[in-house]
């Protein structure tokens, strides 16, 4: 028998916590339990992200999404949980079909991620090695890529290959993009969520 | 020990016994003991009798042939010498016997061996002549085989035990019963005279009868069997006979069986007028001119004849072909093949009650409990399925492919109307119905074994539970299951018995390491649709209706499980008068379920080197020959994209995990489904009544098959026995006023014809295009929760799609 | 020879001495007649069970695995018209002589409640049963015609005196139809026999065939008793040629044996009539005719239904089980081996018109609501087997003249008589003892029996059942045989004739579920329904036991008397057509021929096999 | 195959992200909370994110060649800076339907109806 691989066992624990919690948001109908539920699904998720090798976008989802959205979140839920909120009942109907759709789509999914050879674990593990990833991806956003060095080499030696280019090309622009689409989103999420001088209810 | 004699002795006396039994009941029924008691003991003793003369052949033939057969790769067979099997004859109408021969080497998989062999073992003979023209014969005869055997021991113990529990059920039809559910025109309940040693009567002539039909050695007596088993339980469904729906439940079986057998009449005449024999296996035969003794090939090895029982067009087809002036003789005899094959099947789907004649067995409930769980589950309606794996070798691929086709859809049919029923036996007919779907689209898809096995292991939870059914309806005088619920309390030997029924079906276990008997044999299922799948690409729809099947049947049984047994009691009248049935009744509950549990345990027998189910082993022996040693998959002629892996197939580790996989989160997803529902009443199950009512009424009216036959035969039927009728009083007579009414008519029908075609093709149009409109204005719902799942049915579909069309071409 | 004349004759007109005995008995006693008329059955059965017996020959036991006539007699009777009294029995006739015995004196113990002018119906039933006997018996062509119209004539009576409300006119139909067929026999009859010509068949029939047809046996006497063995043959064919030519004998003969074998070895019945058509295609078509009334089938049936409504009980049985067997005896006896071309020819039609007969006559009975009419239209369906078994000629030149499987309708077809016989003439009996006791026969007016008459209804539920054919009853061995059968000579007409067990089981469990099961009566006359009495549970059991014992051991009981003789039916016939087969190119290329037979290759397998 | 001593490979990050996903996309299908659907669209970019992250990491397979590189963490980066400002947007929405209509149940939402 082989000796236990840590790696391994870290991987089905998050795995174990993501998918169980995940389930449980599904599978409960008080909102505010959900709520809960998603933080520790999504912050087994960042583990798993440290786990592939990501520290840096690991790190980004704890930051912004269990530390930003999420509160984002439980305010929503803090601001609308008034009592038949809390918990509202789907028929059963509903659920009989989401769950037929649903694990119809999983065993697709599944099915498919078991099937291609590429994907299958390699034959040995490979030697994990302690790395900081953000200064690569800040490079990678501007531009410079670690990761293509040999192909930046190629396209240099071969400029017909250029064309296409898959050396160094970075994400500037996007980046860019999304730095004013974040401002513009949040001006309008104000905008929208100011309180109206009229407010009560139309109906019961 | 000569087995060739002994054999056929043991079970041809195991086979009377039942028949002596019925003849002294008939003759001297009420005149044994106090109101005919005596005779429930006759025919228990019988069928005792026989069980021991079963049990007693099988220790003789695992004492010759041993319970495993020894494994060996095909390719050290591949040179091995091809002799026709060696015949050993003996004096006048001597059996022969064809022996097994081994060759050694050592298997590596140990658990799914190949098996293959240069003949499987058999014992074949006649007893008795028919009759006898020029060369063709109708004879009464046995071929035995390990199935033969198998068969002959899972019925003789089922049997045996519904014996001793209907000497509890029947008790009260000792004496004078007051039949509450007719009600005569002076208002008063029927008053009658017991009728306990008729029930046994008849039980023991289908006891004779079905044995019959398992020891059978040619197709004219098996249709004899056929037939008498039929009316056996056309006797035992109309037991009641003063209930109406009964009698009519009777004469429904009977004919629409008959409608099977029309196909299977077809078949066997196909066979018969181009084979010239019936036989199943070879039998030495004396020429009457030369006095020496011959073989003659049966049915099998005309078909597959040589050494490696590939499957051909016989001689007699070709000839056959030829007659009727065809020009591609080898085309068209196979064509006679296919018509026999499927022929022959149509009889396994009428006894089986397979889609699209299903109809009668559900209605078939109105029997007494005993008579459901022997004759309409556990044998009469798997013999269409024992037909089947019998007549394996003459299925051609396009026939086995009309096999997987028609159980794949009743499985599925008969799986979605249990959900609805609340009757508690006809979920369980419908079950029956389902799972004989199964083990018919198990042989469709080349599962030989699998489809045998799960036979056997069926037979046994299936028996078991509709036993406790009966127990449960004998303590509250109802089948209603929405009048239980809470008799876990009162009843506890039935209640646990049946929960071991409903874990067995629903084929429960820790995977890889060990489950109930349903578990061995639904994961051969699935993982021989898996294997069909890989090679059937067009076909593979078949294995994702079979896994929906499996989580269908493991929710309704454990939603009967609830209803009936757990939760508050929801007649409290029906509660306290609930008790628990006398030891006669829950002992064989106790034996059964032993069996339900452990009949498919990979037990290793001391001595035998291999591991496995000796049940497995033990069917491997009767595996077809060409059948079990087909390499690869085998393909049609006619239709060349038909092609049936071999069973090794499915013993690769990647699918048979896979399988496992699959059948126990389909089980799994079921029970919890099921749980929800009535175990935990989280969710409402009149919501969902409420919420899809269209849905609901189509299955709760069987998806309104009796109405649509009545429509489609029934009415016609009569229709044209009125013509026949009037004809008769008329054609003579009214010939000349019958010109002037033609007139009439005619100008009748062109007005009818005007308004009807080309008045209403307009107004048709208009309304499909409103409605056309209207319907897709239905789906905008506004609702988001539902556009979320009409994105996400939409991935499936596509990718489903995608793989159907495509999976050959972007598959690997 | 003299043991066969005295035994048949006994046998046949047993029946009428009793009747002429029956003429003295005093009126008023009513009980005497009854017992005495049982007792001239009684010992007429007794006479044939005794035949039935196997015997070695010497006796006039009835001998196995012999396929020719036995107790063979022949007496010259008119001989300016060659007119014999001349009879035998073989494997094909003496079940049916057997069959007939049986029933008689079941039909005798069910006519007890008869209570109207009981020495006449006494009278009249015994010479219908001499009729009967007679016709099978009879291998004189004339005889048989003569004892077909004696049966004809009591049975006119017995309809219209003891019959039911419309019985007159139930007799009048019987009797047209009848006579329509007795009319076109008459017609063949006659054809035939101006056409036969004995000497055409010296130096075609080898000595062993002379001695067969039994057409030399009056010269015997005149041939020195020393010249024995193949010499005193061909003594007698010479004495008979020089008799012919000197006109002291006739060469025409009404000898059925002798017809079949001028029908099959010479050209005496070939030429050209009408229509292009041969004297035998006419002869066989009329013949047909005639038979085919009688069976009934599709579409000359009409009369069966109301004969049986209206005629008693013990009438119907003996209608139901003997008489529509006579239809099916004269086609495999005359029809058959004396045109063997027509045959041929029409086999497709013959077999078309049995199955649509099965198929009609079942769907006819699924919408009767009058029990006994019910009852009559499943004997069409029933009889209608027996057509299509005679009928499946399915040997060919491209099979190699393979004829088991027509040996195999034909005796499926003669099984089916048999078992039909008992099965039908059970029916009508079991609804009879209905009728005795509510005196209405309408479906939807009973229920509920089983309560009541429990021993009956368990008799009656076997034989229905042999009725739906079931395997272990009488009804399953014929049908399952010509069922068989039939695939082989066209696939089409096998499968509606399977299609026809559907229906079967359809009017017969449904009418079972109408009148015998449920809960409680719904007719009229409740309190007239006591249990069976003593004398119609024996008839039942009898005929319940007799089912069985057919169903269960059809080789002992019919199948060893029977094969071997229905299997030299089909020998000859087949034996004809591969003669056929080889004359038909010579024919065709001489110009002859009308029929382009595209025979060659057929002839060359023959000669092959040769 | 045992699962603690064989090395991950990639088809595990997809399983876990599969049923992410699935759990998303029923969690949409039947919530009648507005808010809860929000936590189903969050569960589904999760579910998403995992693939992208999976698909780039260079431990799960043979060759460093086959991976994604950088560009899978660099995407997983911008939906999860997406999702944030979704979710800012979709609460404004939420809260205002809340405002409007004083009830948080989508099925109430049903204006668009055809």
């Amino acid at each position: 028998m082989d000796s236990i691989n840590v790696h391994s066992l870290l991987f089905l624990l998050f795995a174990a916590v993501a998918c169980a919690f995940a389930v449980a948001v599904v599978v409960t109908s008080n909102v505010v339990r959900m709520a809960f539920y998603l933080v520790v699904s999504l912050g087994a998720t960042a583990g798993l992200y440290f786990l592939a090798g990501a520290d840096f976008v690991g790190a980004m989802q704890l930051m912004i999404y269990v530390g930003g959205t999420l509160v984002l979140l439980v305010f929503g839920v803090m601001l609308t949980a008034q009592g038949p909120f809390i918990s509202m009942r789907t028929r059963a109907g509903e659920w009989i079909i989401a769950a037929v759709v649903g694990s119809s789509l999983l065993g697709l999914l599944l099915s498919t991620a078991f099937r291609v050879d590429a994907w299958k674990p390699p034959a040995e593990a490979r030697e994990q090695t302690a790395s900081v990833t953000s200064s690569r991806l800040g490079g990678g956003l501007l531009g410079y890529r670690v990761d293509r060095m040999e192909q930046a080499a190629a396209e240099q030696a071969d400029p017909t290959l250029a064309k296409n280019s898959q050396g160094m090309s970075g994400y500037l622009m996007p980046f860019e993009v999304i730095s004013v689409h974040l401002l513009v989103v949040l001006i309008a999420a104000a905008y929208l969520a100011r309180p109206k001088k009229r407010v009560g209810p139309r109906e019961a | 020990m000569d087995l060739a004699s002994t054999l056929p002795t043991l079970l041809g006396a195991a086979w009377l016994l039942p028949l002596a039994s019925f003849v002294i009941v008939w003759l001297f029924g009420p005149r044994l003991g106090h109101a005919g008691k005596h005779a429930g003991y006759v025919a228990t003793g019988a069928i005792l009798g026989s069980f021991v003369l079963a049990l007693i052949a099988l220790l003789s033939w695992t004492g010759k042939h041993g319970v495993f057969v020894e494994a060996h790769h095909d390719e050290s067979h591949a040179g091995a010498p091809t002799a026709p099997p060696r015949s050993e004859s003996s004096p006048s109408k001597s059996p022969v016997q064809f022996r097994l021969v081994a060759a050694a080497a050592e298997g590596e998989h140990a658990d799914y061996a190949h098996y293959d062999h240069e003949g499987k073992a058999y014992y074949t003979g006649d007893w008795y002549t028919l009759a006898k023209f020029g060369k063709l014969q109708l004879t009464i005869g046995y071929y035995i085989d390990s199935l033969t055997v198998v068969m002959f021991c899972m019925v003789t113990l089922i049997a045996s035990c519904i014996h001793f529990y209907a000497q509890g059920y029947m008790h009260d039809e000792l004496h004078d019963v007051e039949d509450h559910e007719v009600t005569l025109s002076d208002g008063h309940h029927l008053h009658r005279r017991g009728r306990y040693h008729r029930f046994f009567q008849y039980l023991s002539l289908f006891c004779f009868s079905m044995l019959g039909v398992v020891l059978s050695g040619n197709m004219a007596m098996t249709f004899v069997f056929w037939e008498l088993v039929g009316v056996c339980s056309y006797f035992l469904i109309g037991f009641y006979i003063e209930r109406k729906s009964a009698s009519t439940a009777a004469n429904k079986a009977f004919i629409v069986n008959r409608v099977g057998d029309f196909g299977m009449l077809i078949g066997m005449m196909a066979l018969w007028s181009s084979l010239g024999t019936f036989n199943f296996g070879d039998m030495a035969v004396e020429d009457a001119a030369s006095g020496e003794t011959r073989s003659q090939a049966g049915i099998f090895s005309q078909v597959r004849p040589g050494p490696s029982h590939e499957l051909v067009v016989p001689e007699g087809m070709k000839q056959a072909a030829a007659a009727t002036g065809s020009e591609d003789t080898e085309r068209c005899g196979y064509w006679l093949l296919v018509i026999a094959g499927v022929g022959i099947f149509c009889g396994c789907v009428g006894k089986s009650a397979q889609f699209p004649l299903h109809t009668w067995l559900p209605d078939a409930m109105e029997g007494p409990t005993p008579v459901s769980a022997l004759v309409h589950s556990a044998t009469m309606v798997a013999a269409g399925v024992y037909l089947a794996g019998r007549f394996y070798p003459v299925f051609a691929p396009e026939a086995l492919l009309v096999i997987a086709v028609i159980g794949c859809i009743t499985l599925f049919i008969a799986a979605t109307i249990a959900i609805t029923a609340v009757d508690i036996k006809r979920v369980l007919a419908y079950s029956t119905v389902s799972q004989l779907g199964y083990m018919m689209f198990a042989l469709g898809v080349g599962g030989w074994v699998a489809g045998m096995m799960h036979l056997v292991t069926h037979a046994f939870f299936k028996s078991l539970l509709f036993m406790c059914s009966g127990s449960v309806i004998h303590a509250v005088h109802t089948n209603d299951m929405t009048k239980m619920g809470g008799l876990r309390k009162k009843m506890p030997w039935t209640a646990y018995t049946m929960l071991v029924g409903c874990l067995a079906i629903a084929g429960a276990g820790i995977p890889f390491l060990v489950g109930f008997s349903g578990y061995y044999s639904k994961d051969a299922i699935i993982a021989q649709a898996i294997a069909y799948k890989e090679v059937n690409p067009l076909w593979g729809v078949t294995l994702f209706v079979a896994a929906g099947g499996a989580a269908t049947t493991a929710f309704y049984m454990f939603r009967l499980w609830y209803m009936t047994f757990s939760g508050q009691p929801r007649d409290a009248h029906k509660y306290d008068h609930a008790h628990e049935s006398p030891k006669v009744m829950y002992y064989p509950l106790v034996v059964l379920s032993v069996f339900a549990i452990a009949v498919a345990w990979p037990i290793t027998i001391v001595g035998d080197a291999a591991e496995g189910s000796p049940l497995v082993h033990l069917l491997n022996q009767a595996v077809p020959d060409g059948v079990g040693s087909m390499e690869g998959a085998v393909r049609g002629t006619l239709a060349a994209s038909v092609a049936i892996p071999s069973e090794h197939a499915s013993h690769v580790d990647a699918i048979h995990s896979a399988a496992t996989m699959l059948a126990f989160s389909t089980a799994l997803g079921g029970f919890l489904l099921a749980t929800l529902f009535y175990g935990w009443k989280y969710l409402d199950p009149a919501e969902v009544r409420n919420q899809f009512p269209q849905v609901y009424r189509f299955l709760w009216n069987k998806w309104w098959f009796d109405e649509l036959y009545d429509a489609l035969f029934v009415k016609p039927a009569h229709l044209l026995a009125a013509v026949a009728a009037w004809l008769d009083k008329n054609v003579l007579d009214r010939i000349i006023d019958g010109s002037a009414k033609v007139t009439l008519v005619a100008s009748r029908y062109d007005d009818w014809f005007d308004r009807l075609f080309v008045d209403g093709l307009v107004n048709w149009f208009g309304r499909w295009t409103y409605g056309v409109g209207l319907a897709f204005r239905r789906l905008q719902t506004g609702s988001v929760r539902q556009y979320a799942m009409f994105v996400v049915l939409g991935t499936v579909v596509l990718f489903f799609l995608l793989s159907l069309f495509l999976g050959t071409a972007v598959g690997r | 020879m003299s043991s066969a004349l005295v035994l048949l004759s006994l046998v046949v007109f047993l029946p009428s001495v009793g009747a002429l005995a029956l003429a003295f008995f005093p009126r008023k006693s009513e009980d005497a007649s009854r017992w005495f008329a049982l007792a001239t059955t009684v010992v007429t059965f007794l006479l044939t069970a005794w035949m039935a017996i196997p015997g070695d020959g010497k006796s006039a036991q009835f001998q196995l695995g012999v396929a020719e006539m036995q107790n063979v007699f022949n007496v010259s009777w008119l001989p300016s018209f060659g007119v014999q009294y001349y009879m035998g029995v073989d494997g094909i006739s003496f079940p049916l002589v057997l069959l007939t015995t049986f029933l008689s004196v079941l039909a005798m113990g069910a006519a007890w409640p008869i209570a109207k002018h009981v020495k006449g119906y006494c009278i009249l039933f015994l010479l219908l049963e001499t009729g009967m006997l007679g016709a099978f018996v009879a291998l004189d062509f004339f005889l048989f015609f003569i004892f077909w119209e004696v049966m004809l004539l009591p049975m006119y009576f017995l309809i219209g005196i003891w019959g039911g409300p419309r019985r007159e006119y139930a007799a009048i139909k019987f009797f047209l139809y009848t006579m329509l067929g007795g009319v076109c026999m008459v017609v063949a009859l006659l054809a035939l026999y101006f056409n036969s010509d004995v000497t055409k068949l010296i130096g075609k029939l080898s000595p062993a065939e002379w001695r067969a047809t039994h057409l030399l046996d009056a010269y015997d006497s005149r041939i020195d008793a020393a010249v024995t063995g193949d010499a005193r043959t061909f003594k007698a064919v010479e004495l008979m040629q020089a008799d012919i030519a000197s006109g002291a004998a006739t060469e025409h003969t009404f000898n059925i044996l002798a017809m079949q074998q001028l029908g099959q070895k010479t050209d005496a019945f070939d030429a050209v009539l009408l229509g292009g058509k041969s004297i035998q295609w006419w002869a066989f078509v009329l013949l047909f005719i005639g038979f085919v009334i009688k069976v009934p089938s599709v579409p000359f049936h009409t009369w069966l239904p109301d004969a049986h409504v209206e005629a008693p009980t013990p009438i119907s049985m003996i209608l139901a089980g003997v008489l529509l067997k006579l239809g099916g005896y004269g086609l495999i006896r005359i029809c058959y081996p004396i045109c063997p071309d027509a045959a041929h020819d029409l086999a497709y039609f013959v077999v078309t018109i049995g199955v649509v007969s099965m198929i009609y006559g079942a769907f006819a009975a699924l919408n009767q609501k009058d029990f006994k009419r019910l009852v009559a239209y499943s004997s069409v369906s029933h009889m209608g087997y027996v057509v299509a078994g005679l009928g499946v000629w399915s040997a060919a030149a491209a099979t190699g003249y393979d004829a088991d499987y027509w040996k195999m309708g034909m005796n499926g077809a003669m099984f089916q008589m048999i078992a039909h016989g008992i099965s039908s003439a059970g029916m009508f009996f079991m609804v009879g003892v209905l009728y005795d006791r509510v005196h209405h026969r309408n479906l939807n007016e009973f229920g509920g029996l089983f309560a009541k008459m429990p021993v009956y209804c368990c008799l009656a539920w076997v034989i229905f059942l042999a009725g739906v054919g079931l395997p272990g009853l009488c009804g399953f061995i014929g049908e399952a045989c010509v069922t068989l059968s039939v695939w082989k000579f066209s696939p089409v007409l096998a499968v509606v004739t399977a299609f026809t067990v559907i229906l079967t089981a359809g009017y017969i469990l449904w009418a079972f579920q109408r009148v015998y099961l449920g809960a409680e009566y719904k007719g009229p006359h409740e309190e007239a329904l006591v249990p069976s009495t003593w004398r119609e549970r024996a008839i039942g059991a009898t005929l319940v036991a007799a089912a069985i014992l057919f169903g269960v051991l059809p080789y002992q009981t019919v199948f060893r008397y029977m094969t071997p003789s229905v299997d030299k039916v089909v020998a000859d016939l087949v034996a004809w057509q591969r003669r056929d087969d080889a004359v038909a190119p010579a024919a065709a290329m001489a110009g002859a021929s009308t029929e382009p037979e595209a025979a060659t290759p057929a002839a060359n397998a023959v000669s092959a096999n040769e | 195959m045992n699962l603690l001593t064989e090395p991950i490979g990639i088809s595990h990050y997809l399983a876990v992200g599969a049923v992410m996903f699935v759990a998303g996309a029923v969690c949409m299908a039947t919530k009648r909370n507005a808010l809860g659907i929000l936590m189903g669209i969050e569960l589904v970019l999760n579910g998403a994110n995992v693939n992208f992250v999976a698909f780039s990491s260079e431990y799960l397979r043979s060759g460093p060649r086959a991976s994604l590189g950088l560009d899978g963490q660099l995407i997983a980066l911008f939906v999860i800076v997406l999702a944030a400002a979704e979710a800012a947007v979709a609460l404004a929405i939420a809260l205002n339907f809340y405002n409007n209509h004083a009830t948080i149940d989508v099925d109430r939402a049903d204006d668009l109806k055809g």
